[in-house]
Parts: structure tokens; sequence; C-alpha cells
């Protein structure tokens, strides 16, 4: 026979003004199993705290049912009271009162007794809880960040900054992402190379950071604390122990016309390449898709004239185990491609470029070395369109959304334009100026006001080309909406920002949520934005959604203190919901038969096997076995068992059961 | 003659549902008292046979009500319970057990007025099917035999 | 026959395996399985169209597992079976020959799940016309006559518990309806236990099944019990695309499409 | 192989070559074009402007005949009435109200899952794919192919390829020896319905495209819609009011294009019946 | 009118909810006769926003929506997918039941009414029927006597009209029209 202590609170008056407390209370004492029923105005107060602990130690309780606000409010202070009268912490459970039921519904008997109900049910769920006890878990102090974009390099930083061990780890064969790409920067216009160089060269020089570039995440286990995480290096086909990065390499490659990444397309790169003069590590990888040696056996140019024969054709991808406590993601977005807009010539008009190509075009690192000059022809622009919103807010291309940075880069290219080119004449398509944050909108006007940018309220409908012009169709419609025809040189368009290709499968392998538009999903939209749903990792920057350097960095630095957090502990509590195989007397052993159909519904892979011996040693069977550390207690297995041999701790099949049961039989 | 109130018990999920519940009563938003909430960690935790007791229980109704796809707190309980749902939804239509019954739905923690929408509406609806005494015949058979 | 014949007793005689399961005379004009230690019993093998019991459920049984590793004769049904067993651990290549039986009465041998998987690929499950349109009609009924048509079907049920015991994918050591903790499905034989153990035992079939119809041929009282797999077939057919067990690849409950489309979850 | 054919009225009168030219290129492919018996018009432009319920039903009273003779697939050279037959067949599946009513009045209940098939779509499936066979005079000349709007629009039902730059019709043409041009103004619209009401409209847009067409050096513009052609053709004056100069460029159907291509003689094109005379030079061998 | 009765109604008879529309104004960039119309296409879907009785008067009244070709550009590239083409439809129809047609657009009505009398009488289209009709109404009599010999000369006119023969089912279709009146 239980003892359960039932505890009705009246929320000061927002449970009390609708629910007849006292009576709710008086129905809970005559209870089969309850020991001690009472209410009180305020359970979470001390006094009502104390109530409960006196009550425990005082009719022996060995359940308690907290009826009151939503357990997601205040079950921890309950079970910590519990757990400092000698009751343990998960033989109390809430009835939720408050949320569910006194701010819901008007006073009435019905509102009564369906506070009753509830309790009813959890006194029932109670009779059959089980003290648990909570999961230790050590922490690997060492945190992995995938990315090295400028939110990657500074999470890197500020984590090794805080004295611990990271590795960051970059698809590309340098560090320096799409920032490195930029010319300069809104609202400032200071170049982007010039402060985002020495953080690079920080990175490699740090001793709390291992880099690894041309490689990527081929796999992630583990949990929180606990991660394993496998690299998969791509082969650079070079020592890079010997190469010294003297480049001659790079120049003597025979293969040159590979269209630049770095560039966007508009520059080229040879088969040997360091994708750009500041790139970080400084030194080669052999494009293996592109080098002759590779698609037809013979060349090896570089090879020959490499002064400490670094080159090593033989090299394979090397897959490289790492223990992390924390992972940071931070692998950055990409923009829609001209491809992608037919209304815009589906990309076969070279003069219709996007964005980052202008910015490579306006970059003195650039193909024109900071000229602007128009691709197809090489001639300066003399009247240039700009399109915001080319595919933001556009559901019609499924990206509904505002990509955030597009207005400011617009307006700080029409600037960068109209000071190149001084008798230029630019024009800005756009639907809103959203220019919100710190000298934004005054740079806007700015372009507006002193660099004469004229800025048109309208979407383009059509662009094409006519006698080596481009004619944009568009429309004012500030001006009662009046068709506008422009014939210019050049298109730039604010095309959207997007995630990364592959960004879904990376979010499968972490098992992290993402979004409709395949961005990854932070915890809590406000009060968790740098965390995700699953613990122990954490969201920096543009993988998140579109956003700009100084917000990228802040999240960056937020990340890194997360992890700083994660890494003051030794240990970590987990709640003990976990699931559990039964086991039971020989011959059976256990009823799990072995179908594993729970270990492959297993969102998180915490269901292995386990051989049953008998006592001479001999496999008597496979069963399922719950990984504690991987389990986060979904149930998804439990719900799948036949034979009902595997249960989750917290919520067993008996609990719910009985729960269904009381909640119907009054 | 007073009105029919149906005895309608929700399964939910903790951390969509649950909460989103939470919200329509930090929100104030009020709804019938019909309705009564068991909180489940993950609908994917949520067995069918306990849908099958609610029904021999005395039921009317029943919500399951859990994560968006691609919002579960697990990444894919809910992706899982769909497709339970699915076959046992075509299963219980086979056998006449009145599918209109059961409400399935996806409201998530930020949903408070969708949540009380769908209580709404599913007890109304319920309501208007009157209460399940062909289910309850052959639950009460039960307790016929068990009386002689 | 004789090539079944004589492969069983080499089998035997080299000792590669230590019984045989396969069909032998039975009472009346009927078959059964029969289960030979002996090469010189062999000559007892024989296969027809009277063979439609599923032998694959054997596999799986203590008793018969004791003999020692078996070779079973095995028509497309007990094929399906098989790989359905493997998909799910409880069968391993090394622990049996197949004596597969192609639909000419031709004995074919496989050396490996992938080999049935791949021969079976030809004989994908497909339900009778006549079942479909009987499954037709009683959703065409009325909802409160369809259950009423099915309440009464299940009422002569006395929980025999022979369609599990025929069913090759029913092989938990402990079925739920022995668990009491909680107790699932009421022991005692009565309308809404019979409906609840029926609901459960589909159920727990659903996406596993291989319509091989063993539970209805088993059933003393001749409950039309197989038209719910039967249903559930379509219904998985419907919704997640063309079934049948494959070796290597998840059930069709334990795994998802992110893109599984429904009309009824608002 | 028998086809469901449904003309349309314009090819019956104003376009009558692209009737000829189409049944004389299905001859030649072995291709047996049944007409939908006792057929109606479509309703066009006047029915949607004017009202709503003739513009479904219409249509509708077409699709049930062809339904009624067995077709199950339906080929229907003009484009104004591949339009109508199709935003009919959509809207009839998603308004069941509507269905209903105009079910009512056909008295037949449609099953509405007849498959239509425009002129491009009918000559890649059952043209193209013998006609490196079948031609015998390849036409060695640059054109213009011009798509309208018919075809391709609303994107969301007719889901063309490249709906802003369709290619379909123009590897028709390379197919056919001829070189296509890239031109931006493919499916620009021509002044469609206003051939009469507001010849001066159709003058301006026709003309635009024409324009574009010769300066990009098109020898001739080729058409699968009778209603671009009448408006590219015979409103050729108004088009060289518009431009104020004379343009001599020829409008020709795909269909007429194949049948040239096939060695059929101008006549047996339906060349003569062209307001702009139509020279195309052909490569004999 | 009420605040927002075209709206409302155009929202039950065509399903277009006009408040979707956010005035990007790309329908008025690509169509082709935005430069002869009195009020742009953008600039009527914010005239419908805006409920007012007196825009949605000047709406009906407008050549606009005569001009409009159903070319579909605009529906093609709107970034909210708005069916505008089917808006005009609604709304010729409604300004032709209100007797509101503009001065300018009564030809295109004119044209358009004879179209479907031709068709009504015959079951297809008589062109010369058409044309002799449709100068009759529009008063436009000297319209197109150019063409005309050269259509008949290259057989492209026929004198008399070809006639269907279930004329008793298609005057069921012309018959007891559900009108798109105002609810």
């Amino acid at each position: 026979m239980s003892k359960i202590g039932v505890f009705i609170c009246h929320c000061g008056e927002n449970i009390s003004a609708t629910v007849n407390c006292g009576k709710v209370a008086e129905v809970a004492g005559k209870l089969e199993g309850v020991a001690y029923s009472t209410d009180y105005k305020y359970m979470c107060s001390d006094p009502g705290q104390t109530i409960i602990k006196q009550m425990i130690k005082e009719k022996g309780l060995d359940g308690v049912v907290v009826a009151a606000c939503s357990p997601r409010m205040h079950e921890p202070t309950f079970r910590k009271a519990c757990s400092e009268a000698g009751l343990n912490p998960y033989l109390c459970e809430m009835a939720n009162l408050r949320e569910h039921c006194s701010w819901v519904h008007d006073k009435s008997d019905a509102t009564t007794q369906k506070a009753i109900d509830i309790v009813r049910t959890l006194v029932e769920k109670v009779k059959h809880n089980k003290p648990l006890s909570t999961i230790k878990v050590p922490v690997t102090k060492k945190a992995l960040v995938i990315g090295g974009g400028i939110a990657g390099i500074q999470a890197s930083l500020d984590i090794a900054n805080a004295g611990h061990q990271v590795v960051l780890v970059e698809k590309e064969p340098s560090i320096g992402g799409h920032m490195s790409q930029l010319s300069e920067t809104f609202p400032t216009l200071d170049c982007s190379q010039c402060i985002l160089t020495p953080r690079m060269v920080e990175v490699a020089q740090h001793p709390n950071i291992t880099l690894m570039t041309y490689a990527e995440l081929e796999k992630l286990d583990g949990f929180i604390g606990n991660f394993k995480a496998t690299i998969r290096k791509k082969a650079k086909s070079i020592d890079e122990k010997l190469c010294t990065g003297c480049g001659l390499c790079t120049t003597k490659c025979p293969t040159k016309k590979i269209p630049s990444e770095f560039n966007e397309g508009l520059g080229f790169r040879t088969a040997i390449y360091v994708p750009f003069p500041q790139a970080v590590p400084n030194k080669p990888v052999i494009d293996k898709l592109n080098c002759q040696y590779y698609l037809k056996g013979k060349c090896k140019v570089c090879e020959k004239v490499c002064p400490t024969g670094a080159i090593r054709f033989d090299q394979e991808d090397e897959l490289v185990e790492l223990e992390v406590g924390a992972v940071v993601v931070a692998t950055g977005f990409n923009i829609m491609t001209t491809s992608e807009f037919p209304e815009y010539g589906y990309g076969k008009y070279p003069d219709v470029i996007t964005g980052l190509q202008f910015e490579r075009l306006a970059s003195a690192s650039g193909p024109t070395l900071g000229e602007i000059r128009r691709p197809s022809d090489g001639k300066i622009p003399e009247k240039i369109v700009f399109i915001a919103c080319a595919g933001s807010r556009d559901p019609a291309k499924g990206k509904p959304y505002c990509s955030k940075i597009c207005c400011m880069y617009t307006a700080k290219h029409a600037m960068l334009y109209q000071h190149k080119v001084h008798h230029g004449e630019s024009y800005v398509f756009y639907m809103d100026i959203r220019a919100a944050g710190k000298n934004y909108d005054e740079f806007t006007r700015r372009a507006i006001v002193e660099d004469k940018v004229n800025y048109l309220r309208g979407r383009v409908s059509k662009v094409y080309e006519e006698n080596g012009k481009l004619i944009v169709k568009g429309v004012d419609t500030l001006l009662n909406a009046k068709p506008v025809e422009i014939e210019v040189d050049m298109v730039v368009l604010a095309s959207a920002g997007v995630a990364n290709p592959g960004s879904e499968e990376l979010a499968q392998k972490m098992h992290i949520s993402y979004d409709a538009y395949n961005f990854f999903s932070e915890a809590h939209p406000k009060l968790k934005p740098v965390e995700t749903n699953t613990a122990g990792i954490y969201l920096a920057g543009a993988c998140q959604a579109p956003k700009d350097i100084p917000e990228t960095v802040a999240a960056a630095s937020g990340a890194a203190a997360k992890v700083a957090i994660l890494f003051s502990q030794n240990e970590l509590s987990r709640e003990p919901v976990v699931a559990v195989v039964n086991r039971s007397a020989p011959p059976l052993y256990s009823t799990c038969v072995g179908c594993f159909m729970c270990a492959t519904a297993c969102p998180y892979s915490a269901i292995g096997e386990e051989e049953i011996k008998d006592r001479k040693g001999n496999v008597i069977k496979k069963v399922a076995k719950v990984n504690p550390g991987l389990c986060q207690g979904c149930g998804t297995c439990v719900a799948f068992c036949r034979s009902k041999s595997i249960d989750l701790d917290g919520y067993t099949n008996e609990q719910m059961y009985s729960e269904v049961m009381a909640l119907l039989n009054e | 003659m007073t009105e029919f109130e149906p005895k309608i018990v929700a399964f939910v999920c903790n951390w969509c549902t649950y909460a989103g519940a939470d919200l329509t009563g930090t929100s104030r938003i009020k709804y019938a008292q019909n309705v009564k909430i068991i909180r489940f960690p993950c609908t994917g935790r949520i067995d069918f046979m306990l849908l099958l007791k609610a029904f021999g229980e005395g039921a009317d109704g029943i919500i399951v009500s859990g994560c968006h796809p691609n919002d579960c707190h697990y990444t894919s309980g809910n992706f899982h319970a769909r497709r339970r749902w699915i076959m046992f939804r075509g299963l219980l239509d086979l056998l006449g057990i009145d599918v209109r019954r059961i409400q399935y739905s996806w409201v998530s923690a930020a949903e408070g007025a969708k949540w009380a929408d769908v209580v709404n509406t599913t007890v109304t609806a319920i309501r208007e099917l009157g209460p399940y005494t062909d289910y309850a015949k052959v639950a009460n058979y039960l307790e016929k035999e068990a009386n002689v | 026959m004789n090539e079944l014949i004589q492969k069983a007793k080499s089998l035997l005689e080299s000792d590669t395996v230590q019984v045989v399961i396969g069909y032998g005379k039975g009472s009346a004009d009927k078959t059964r399985a029969i289960f030979l230690t002996k090469p010189e019993d062999c000559d007892q093998l024989l296969f027809d169209s009277r063979c439609v019991q599923n032998l694959a459920v054997y596999l799986t049984k203590h008793e018969i597992k004791h003999l020692g590793k078996p070779a079973i004769v095995a028509p497309i049904p007990v094929l399906r079976s098989i790989l359905q067993l493997a998909v799910e651990n409880q069968l391993k290549e090394s622990d049996l020959v197949i004596l597969g039986v192609s639909p000419e009465s031709k004995l074919i041998e496989f050396d490996s799940f992938g080999a049935i998987e791949l021969f079976l690929n030809a004989y994908k499950i497909q339900i009778d016309e006549k079942y479909k349109a009987t499954i037709d009609k009683i959703k065409a009924m009325p909802v409160s006559e369809r259950f009423a048509f099915w309440i009464k079907e299940l009422e002569p049920c006395f929980k025999c518990y022979a369609c599990r015991a025929a069913c090759p994918l029913c092989y938990c050591p402990k079925c739920t309806v022995e668990n009491n903790q909680p107790q699932w499905i009421p022991a005692a034989s009565h309308l809404l236990g019979n409906l609840e153990w029926h609901v459960m035992r589909a159920m727990h079939l659903a996406g596993r099944c291989t319509d091989c119809e063993a539970c209805y041929n088993a059933c003393p009282m001749g409950i039309p019990i197989h038209l719910l797999t039967k249903s559930m077939l379509q219904d998985v057919e419907e919704h997640f695309g063309p079934y049948g067990p494959s070796v290597g690849k998840r059930n069709t409950l334990s795994s998802f499409n992110p893109d599984d489309k429904e009309s009824f979850i608002r | 192989m028998k086809l469901g054919f449904y003309p349309g009225c314009s090819l019956t009168g104003s376009s009558r070559e692209y009737n000829e030219s189409i049944l004389a290129i299905s001859k030649v492919a072995g291709i047996e074009l049944a007409e939908i018996p006792d057929w109606n018009c479509c309703g066009a432009t006047a029915a949607h402007n004017l009202n709503h319920e003739l513009s479904v039903s219409l249509p509708a009273r077409n699709l049930a005949l062809a339904e009624l003779a067995e077709m199950e697939e339906l080929v229907v050279p003009c484009a104004a009435c591949f339009n109508r037959l199709v935003m009919t067949q959509r809207e009839l599946n998603e308004n069941e109200s509507l269905l209903a009513i105009v079910s009512e009045k056909l008295q037949f209940k449609l099953k509405n899952n007849i498959k239509i098939l425009n002129v491009i779509q009918f000559l890649e499936k059952y043209v193209l794919p013998q006609l490196d066979e079948l031609v015998k005079k390849p036409l060695n000349q640059d054109v213009a192919c011009y798509y309208g709007c018919l075809l391709v629009r609303p994107q969301k039902v007719m889901k063309a390829d490249r709906f802003e730059d369709p290619m379909s019709m123009d590897l028709i043409m390379q197919k056919l020896g001829a070189k296509a041009i890239d031109w931006p103004f493919k499916t620009e619209c021509c002044g469609a319905g206003f051939s009469v009401s507001k010849t001066e409209i159709v003058g301006e847009l026709s003309g635009k495209i024409v324009r574009n067409a010769v300066d990009r050096g098109a020898k001739a513009i080729v058409v699968a819609c009778p209603m671009c052609h009448s408006n590219l053709d015979m409103r050729r004056p108004a088009i060289e009011s518009y431009l104020k100069r004379k343009v001599d460029v020829p409008v020709i159907y795909i269909t007429q294009a194949i049948a040239l291509a096939m060695g059929l003689t101008p006549k047996q094109a339906g060349l003569q019946r062209h307001f702009v005379p139509v020279n195309l030079s052909v490569t004999q061998n | 009118m009420k605040k927002n009765e075209l709206s409302q109604n155009v929202r039950q008879f065509t399903g277009v909810d006009v408040v979707e529309c956010y005035q990007c104004g790309k329908c008025t960039a690509g169509c082709p006769v935005a430069d002869k119309m009195d009020i742009r296409p953008s600039v009527i879907m914010r005239m419908l926003q805006s409920g007012d009785a007196d825009s949605e008067d000047e709406l009906l009244r407008s050549l606009s929506i005569w001009l409009c070709l159903t070319c579909e550009t605009c529906y093609s590239r709107c970034p909210m997918e708005i069916d505008i083409p089917k808006v005009m439809d609604y709304l010729r129809q409604r300004s032709l039941a209100e007797g509101k047609v503009h001065k300018e657009a009564r030809d295109i009505v004119s044209f358009h009414k004879s179209f479907l009398n031709s068709i009504e009488s015959n079951g297809r289209l008589h062109e010369v029927g058409l044309v002799m009709d449709y100068k009759l109404h529009s008063g436009n009599l000297l319209q197109d006597m150019t063409t005309a010999p050269g259509m008949l000369s290259r057989g492209k006119l026929h004198i008399l009209p070809e006639r269907i023969k279930d004329r008793k089912g298609l005057s069921r279709l012309f018959k007891g029209q559900t009108k798109n009146k105002k609810s």
C-alpha cells in the first residue's frame, strides 16, 4: 500500500480563482493509497516546500504529487525539495492544474472535477514510479569546430583562449570562408581581408588549435561531453611537412583554365592550387578531378619542379577519429546562383552576376584587381542595375524569408560602383530597405543622397540581352506603378542566402534539427539561440540563417561561451529518463527476442547488442542493450517492442497504462 | 436535457504540444474542460494499445498530438509515430472503430491558440457524434460477465 | 520430386543438416509437416498443391532448433517468411539449408538470402482480387455496421492462439498477452478482449506480414483474420510504396520518410 | 496507333494550313488522328472573359465526347484550345461543386483523366523518335521558334521546362536541320484575342516580336498556335505600321516545317494560304 | 458597396486572397500592356486591398481589366503565386453584370459577345458570321475590310457556318447560368 502525499497549490489566486482547491484536496485525500492531502497558497514558496518536506518525514511518504503549475516550470523545484527530505526525487510528479486547467477554464464544478481527474491520474502514475538516480557522465574538454569561416575562426579562438583544445575542420583548402571573398564591409567600408587575415594567422599559430583543412565530418557518434567524431582528411597529394609553400608548382601547372571557386568563376586557377594568396595554410592541394596526371596518367610537372619533393600522388584520404566534448557547427551559407532565375536568363547572360561575384570584381585581390569590369568583354559598365530580393521573400522560389544582408550589401555595391566609376549610373530595384543596425540606415541613405544611387521601388520582371546591352524591365511602384525599362551594361542580383548544399546530410549525421530551408534550427528562437536540440552541439553564424558579420561573430562568441561553460565542469548529470531492456529469470533471461526493430528506429543509435550467456559461457541469445549515455529518452523503441521487453524509466508501460485507467475511471 | 459531455483523452508529447498547451494557459485562452492530457516524452513513445485501452475504458474521443514534422525534439520520433498512425488508422477503419473519434494533430510549443482550437473542434465533433455506445456495448460486455 | 528427396537424403547422409523439415502425408487427404532425421525416411517427402502450411514457423521453435541444423522445403510463402525472419535477425544464412520449390515444383537451391530476394522479385506479394473485393465491401459498410460485423466475426474466438502459433513471425518467447504488468489484453475470451487481441496481432504484423495466410488456415473457428493483415498490406503499399522483405532494409514501421503523406493530421 | 484529335474552330477556318499540315505529317509518320465526333468550340478568350461557367462547360463537353469515344490521349494542336482544355481539366479536378454542375448539364459523369497533348508534346512523343528517318530535305535556315503564352503559361499548370526560355520546339527544328536562334521574345505575348478588336495593340506587341526575330537573323518564325500565327502573319500591315518598316519574314507552323523537311510539297504543307509568302530554301539532295 | 465587398467576392469566386500581395510590382513590370492601362495590375491589387468602395467602383469602370490579355506572365512570375488573370476574369464579369464597362472597351466586349453568339447558334465559331455580327454591334463597319478578301482567296473563310449536331445538348450549357453575382 502506497503512502502518497498530495499537495494542492492555489498559486495565489491563479488556481483557486477557478478551481475549488479545498475540494480537490479533500477528494484526493480519499483516494486509495493517499496518506496525506492538503492545499496551500504557494506551494513553491519556502513555507510551501517546508510542508512537503515535513510531511514526507512525518507520514513516511513514498510518493508525492504536487498539483500546481506546469512541470515544465517547477518540477525541478519540487523534486529538489523531495530529495532534501530524503525522498528519491523521481518519486515526485506534478499535476498541471494551472496552465492546463485553471487558466483555460472558467470557474465551475466541471473545472474542479477536471482538476480532480488530473490529480487522480498523477496519483496513479506515482504509485508505479521507481526511485531513479541521475546519470553522471564525464566531459572530454576538447571542442570540434566545423567550418573555418569567420564564425568558426571566432569560435575556435574564443574556446582556445579560454584554455581548451580545439580542432577546427574546414572543407576547403584554406580557412577564411565567404568573408575572405568580400571586398569591403558595410557600413564602415573597411577592407574585409585586412581585418580577417590576422585572425586566420592567429588560428594557424594558436597552440590550442589543431587546424584540419580539406577535411569534412564523416560521422558523429556519442553525446554531450563524449562525442566521437570521425573526420575525413581528403588527400591533398602534398606532404605538408615538406612543402614550404613556395608556390612554384602552381605557376608551372599546365592546367590553368579551371574556374576559380574563390573568384566565383570570374577567374581561373591551376589544378594544383592555393585558393588565394593569403590562404591559411598557404600550401597547395591537387584538385584530382582536374589534374592531368589523375585524369590521364601523364604530366607530373609539379613533382618535377618541387624543390623539396613534397608531391605525393599516391596519398589517400585519411580517416581521423577524435574524442570531443562539444561541437560548434559553423558551416556557413551559400547564395542562389544566376541559373536559378528563369526570368533573368537562367544564367545564360554573362553580365548578369550575383552579389558575391560583384564582391570579387570590386575586390583589390579579385580577377580585375578591383576595377569594375563586366565579365563578357571586360568593359567598364556605364550603367548598372542592382536587383534586391532576388530570390528572397519569394515563396514561388521556395524562399519566403528575408535574407537580411542584401539591402546592406547592395547599397555597398552601388556605392563602391559609384566610387570606382564616377560617371556611371546605378539603379537599385528594391521592395523595402531593411537597414536595421548600428549605422546601417545612415549608410543606405548615404548611397542615395551622397552617391546618387537611383533607388526604384519595384521588382524586376525580366532581364534580356539586346545588342550587347541588358534590357531590364522593372517598375516604379511609387510612381503609380509606372513600367520602367532600362538599358544597362551589367545586372547584379542580390541573390538569396541559402543553406549550403549537403547541410541536410550533415544535420542528419549530427542528429540536429533543421528547418524547411535546410538551415540548422536553434533549440529556442529567443532563449537558446546558439544551442541545438542535441545537447553539446552549438551553432555559430549563417548556417542557422543568413547573418551579417557582426551578428555572426557575436553568435560565434556565444557558442564559444556555451562550450566554455560546459568545459568548466568535470562531470555532467543527466535526467535518468532512459530506456531499459528487461531481465527475467532463466530460461528466458530477457523477453527480448533480438529482432532489433528498436535499434533501427532509435534516433540516437543508442541500442546495441548484448550476448546473454549461461554459466558455462555459451551464448544463449542476443538481445538489445541500451547505452544509457546515448539514450535521450524519447521512448520510440518502447512503442515498437512487440514483447514489451524494453521500457522507459520515468514513462514506463505501467505508469502510462495506469494513467489512462485512472483518467477515465472516476 | 443536459448536453452530452464527451470524455476525451489527449496523448501529447512533452516538448511541443504539452508546452503548446502550457502556452494556451499562459495566454489565458479558454477551451472546453472535456479534454485531459497525458504527458509522453515523445509521440514516438505512444503505444497504439493505449489508444485502444482508452476507448475500452469509456473514452468518447482521443487526441494525439506532437511536434510538427522536422521539429521533433528527438529528431524523428514523430516521423515514426506518423507511420504507426497511418497503419493504425487504416486498421481501425477496417474494423469499424470510428476513426473520426481520434484527432491527430501537430501543435508546436508556440501554437497555444491552435491547441485551444484543436480541443474545441474535437469536443464539438465528438459531441456531434455522441457517446461511443458501439464500443461501450462491447466493453460493458466484459463488466456484465464479471458481474455474473 | 525425386530431386528433392535425393537432395534431402544427401544432406542428411553427409550430416550437412541434422533435420529436414518438409511435407508428408497426413490424415485423410491432407498433408502435414514432417521432421526427418534419417536419410532413409526421406522418401516420405512429398510436394503438391495441398502443401500450404508455412513450414518457416518451425525455424524459430525451440524444439526444432534442438534437433540441429535444418534443411527446409520452401515454396514461395515459406521463402518470403525466411527472408522476413532474416531481416529481423532471427536467421543467419549458415543456420539452415533452403530447399526452394518453384511454382513449377522444381527444386531451387539458394546459397544466400540475397538470392532468395532476387528470386522473389519475380513473385511479388499480390493480394487476390477476391480479397480486395471483400475488403472493399467491408469498408463500404457504414461504420457502425462494420463494427458490428467484426464483433460478430470475432465473437467465436476463444483465444486458442492457433493463429499465433501458426504464424512464422510470431516468435516472441513471451507474448504481450502473457504480460500482466500491466495486463494489456484480458486473458479471458470475451468481445473486448478478442477485439484487442486481434488489433494487437494485426498491428504487430504491420509491415512485416508476408501474406501466407497461415493464421487463417490455423483458426479453428474460421475467423477471417487474414483480411486484417491483407488490408494492412494494401495500406503499406498505398502509403509507403511496394512492399516485400528485403535483406538490409528496415521494416516499414521501424523506418520513415520525412515526406510520408497522410491526410488526417491537422 | 490512333489518337484523339481536337482541331478547334481555327483549324477549320483561318488556320486550315495548320490542320492540313498536322494531318499530312501524321500520315507520313503512320499516326491516325481521330477527330472527336461532334466537337464544339472551346469558348476561347470570350468565354472566360465574360462567363466563367461557359469557359468550363464548353471545353468539358469536348472532354466528355472524347471520353465517350474512349480516347486516352487527346492531341490539341491549337494552343488556345489546349490551354482552355487543360485549365478546365484542372479546375474540374479542384472544384467539386463546379464538376457537379457541369456534369449535370452535360448529362455525363466526367472521369476527367484524359491526357491532353499540345502539338509539341505530340510531336515529341510520336514524331520525334522517327524524325531521323523521315527527314528527307533538311531545312537549312536560321529560324526563331516562337512559343507564345498559352503553351507555357501558367507555369503552375503547364509545367513546361524552362518556361521563360523553352527549348522543345528549338530541338525539333534542329532535328529538321535548321538552326534555332537564341532570342529573348520566345514567350512574349503577341496580342492574342485583340486581333480584331484592338488591332493596333496587336501591331505593337507582335511588331516587337517580329523585329527582334528579324534583327537576330531569323529567316522564318516558327509557331505552334493559330492565334500567334494570324497575328504575326495576317496582321502584318498593323505590324509594319507600328515598326514603320517593311518586314517580309514568313511565319510558319512547326508542322509545316516538318512537312517540308519530310519532302512534302509546299501545297501539301498549306504554304499557299499564308499572307506573307513563304520562300524557305530547302537543301536539295 | 460595402467596404471590402469586391475583394471578398474575389476571394469567394476565384480563391485569390488579395491580401497576399505585397506590392512588389513584378506583375506590372512584366505586363505587355501595362503602359496602355489606366490602372496597372499591381495598383489593381492595392485597390482591392484597400477595400475602399470608390476604388472598387473605379476598378470596375476601368479600361485595364479589359486590356488584360490573359497572357499569364504576371501569374507565372508572381512571387506570391497570385492568380491575377483569374481576378481579371472575375472583375470583367462583374463589370459587365453591373453595366460598368469602360467605353473604350465596348468593342472588346462586343467582339466577345459576338463570339459567344456564334458558338451558341452553331456550336463552333463561324468566323464570317462572327465578324459580321461584331461589326453590327460595335459599329466598326469598315474595320478589317482589307484582310477579308485575302482570307477568302486563301480558303480561310467559309461563307456558311459549320454546325454541330447535338444543338440541344449545347443549348443546355448556355441556359440557367449560375452567374458570378454579388453574394
